[in-house]
């Protein structure tokens, strides 16, 4: 039985600098909106790691609050700043390099994860009506789907979960989930612990986890 | 085929009609024809179909929402996650005042692409195995399963550009494209606002965005500031 | 019964001059390879039409062959002047403009029109294999369409027929067409005659015409 | 995702395989990979499947047909109307040693973007009631009859642009576009050769006409000229 309440884990910062360090050196990523935007900060300059924006951007490096310019936003609607090298395109273009596959990762937030690797994050039932913005295209587009998110709900109810009854994102698209609590590797054959945030126990991530969860592979704590 | 000037918002889109659908080009700030927008408010037409990426995120298209001129919105954004904040969309869309149908983005410009190529449809995974898919067609090719998306048309196609000439060639800037340029191919009447109109020649030919022959309207406008409500 | 030959008629220049009188001012117009190509030296500036050339530009001039820039072609591979205003795209911007309506006129060549409208000109059957290039999207997506040719084959054969022979380019496309004989509209309902080339009578047309061909209304002598 | 850099277009096409589908960029004279469809013809690569506007119009993609490289060509352009003049491909495509499958330029265009962009197909009046619909299949939507058209992709993508950045960037001059843009995107290695490079943020981003993530390789040469042989 869980504990009323799940332990402590990292904050958003942190979730994104572990996320950061799942990206490849020279990769193309797609960040959501949300936690997933603060990811641009962690990553190491050396990695040339290139940021798409599906308004229409690729190589900006960051949000840039201090110098708002109305034309020259992320999807999410925050200024941003380029790298040397970036490009402009329009929406068709955008999503032709999204959903043929050209973006290596893609980092969105979620709502919940299934043990299959679906993906609910658009729609909250309670809420209704939704926005999707990308995340569909990105869902089935994005090489590498890392989905980056809070381990429990704030009602402390499990978001991976063996189904989900939120509605889907999209069917089998997750490859990583990595929360405050854990890393979890998703596969075919289901989910697997890779590791664990420092102070929290596997057993702990097992309890706060309501799908199955393969415990038996190497786990190691987080390295941040 | 050379581009009608008007001199106020007011004037270019006068003849909208009530029920018309209107393609809104920009994305948030970004390529947003504010003045078109807000001139469509002043107008008091009714009884319209909004297809626009996102409202109700502090964007001035929200304000159609004030005296109910919004019959329908086709959007990528429309009600917020988090409840934290409100807009005026998503308390009519909660009274059953304004139809909502909500569209993944690349399916959303790939369906007004199509509309403006001459396209019948496309197929996409995106949106299989979703509420997206509901009610449409799937096709079995090869051992892939593909969603079927249909064509997507404007009345009226209101965009913003930074510049245009007389001939109604536009050049953006930065990431001001968005979905302005597939908007421009896929509406009856097409009126952008620039922000400075120049001879025919200034854009060099290869930095024009949308070809003029797409442009029938154009009015030179200050744009107006809009912001991400988070 | 006709004669041994056809009535001389107009020459490929004069042809191209009555294409030139039946574009409308401010319009945008392909012009497809071969005859077609004459046209754009036969409009008056002051109407301001912009031709397109499927490979990707809007608002080439004319041919200019004293100036040979390998990047500055139309679609038939003769280099082109630009016109101010004018602009550059890619070859799928370049069909999205053909192929959904956005092109006033197309002006193509033919080996053969039925009496319906449908089109045959990118197949020889005798010569096999083919060139189709843009003429079947330029059939279907633009607003009106015009074909120019001679009247008859070289071997005396009337091009204009009850129902193509040859492979099609598309089914009911044509609006007009242009022929050193005469001037022929296409309806849904058949074939009018609207004029005559200089010398060349409505008995001539008819004798030479292979489909039904309504000389009821008023006809008049094209002019040149 | 950085370019890689060849000294020689031969170095650049080295492993292209025996049997391999090649995009060749290009109309006719403009923005034409001469450089690298010369090295394919000297690197004795066979049975190889072409993709290209044209051939047989004073190309030198016909070349390839010189020592019988090319065992299907996919095109819009391939045989002549007129018989005055004809070509190495034409010459071989009547002995029956070469396969052509000729293809509506605007269809050829949507099949690569399919193929480029994640779309199952397209649907288009384009072909429809003539030879291209022979096998393939129609569908009537709301009362209208559309051929769909099925993505097309390459093993490898052969562009020419005017200008390159050690990123992969591409700049495109004048009409040198057309397929060029589209093909970066359907194949599974993209070879680019170009007449300048340049540092990164020398093209400005607005007039970066294929992004460099597309791009996997660079050669820079002077273009051999060509002329379309009436």
């Amino acid at each position: 039985m869980p504990a009323d309440n799940p332990p402590t884990g990292l904050s958003r910062e942190l979730i994104a600098l572990r996320v950061a360090r799942e990206l490849e050196p020279g990769s193309v990523v797609n960040l959501g909106i949300g936690l997933p935007t603060l990811v641009a900060g962690f990553v190491e300059p050396a990695d040339h790691i290139l940021f798409q924006a599906e308004n229409g951007i690729l190589g900006y490096s960051g949000v840039s609050e201090s110098d708002f310019d109305a034309d020259l936003i992320n999807a999410g609607g925050q200024p941003v700043a380029l790298v040397a090298g970036a490009s402009f395109f329009d929406t068709a273009d955008s999503f032709a390099m999204i959903r043929g596959g050209h973006i290596d990762a893609a980092v969105l937030g979620g709502l919940q994860v299934s043990a299959r690797g679906d993906l609910a994050n658009w729609y909250v039932p309670s809420r209704g009506g939704g926005s999707v913005g990308g995340a569909m295209d990105l869902a089935v587009g994005a090489r590498k789907l890392i989905v980056a998110m809070a381990h429990v709900t704030r009602d402390g109810e499990p978001r991976i979960v063996e189904v989900c009854d939120y509605p889907l994102t999209a069917r089998r698209c997750v490859d990583v989930v990595i929360t405050d609590l854990a890393v979890i590797d998703v596969s075919p054959s289901g989910l697997t612990l890779r590791e664990t945030a420092p102070g929290v126990s596997v057993n702990d991530v097992v309890a706060w986890t309501g799908a199955e969860l393969d415990t038996s592979g190497p786990v190691c704590e987080m390295p941040l | 085929m050379i581009a009608e000037y008007f001199d106020t918002p007011d004037d270019a889109i006068a003849d909208i009609a009530d029920g018309a659908t209107i393609l809104v080009g920009g994305f948030v700030s970004a390529g947003t024809p504010s003045n078109l927008i807000r001139a469509v408010r002043r107008s008091g037409r009714r009884n319209l179909t909004a297809v626009a990426n996102n409202i109700g995120l502090g964007d001035l298209l929200d304000e159609l929402c004030e005296d109910r001129q919004l019959a329908k919105v086709i959007a990528t954004f429309a009600i917020r996650a988090s409840g934290t904040r409100s807009s005026r969309f998503e308390a009519q869309y909660r009274a059953g005042e304004v139809e909502l149908e909500l569209v993944p983005q690349g399916t959303l410009i790939e369906r007004l692409r199509a509309g403006g190529a001459g396209l019948g449809g496309v197929l996409t995974r995106t949106g299989l195995g979703t509420m997206m898919a509901e009610g449409k067609q799937t096709m079995e090719l090869d051992g892939e399963e593909w969603l079927l998306e249909r064509p997507l048309r404007g009345d009226v196609a209101l965009l913003k550009a930074w510049r245009a000439d007389r001939l109604g060639n536009l050049q953006y800037r930065l990431a001001g494209r968005n979905f302005n340029p597939v908007m421009a191919t896929a509406a009856e009447l097409v009126i952008a606002e620039v922000e400075e109109i120049v001879e025919p020649g200034e854009i060099p030919p290869d930095q024009v965005g949308t070809p003029g022959i797409y442009v029938d309207r154009l009015v030179q406008c200050e744009p107006i500031p809009v912001r991400w409500e988070g």
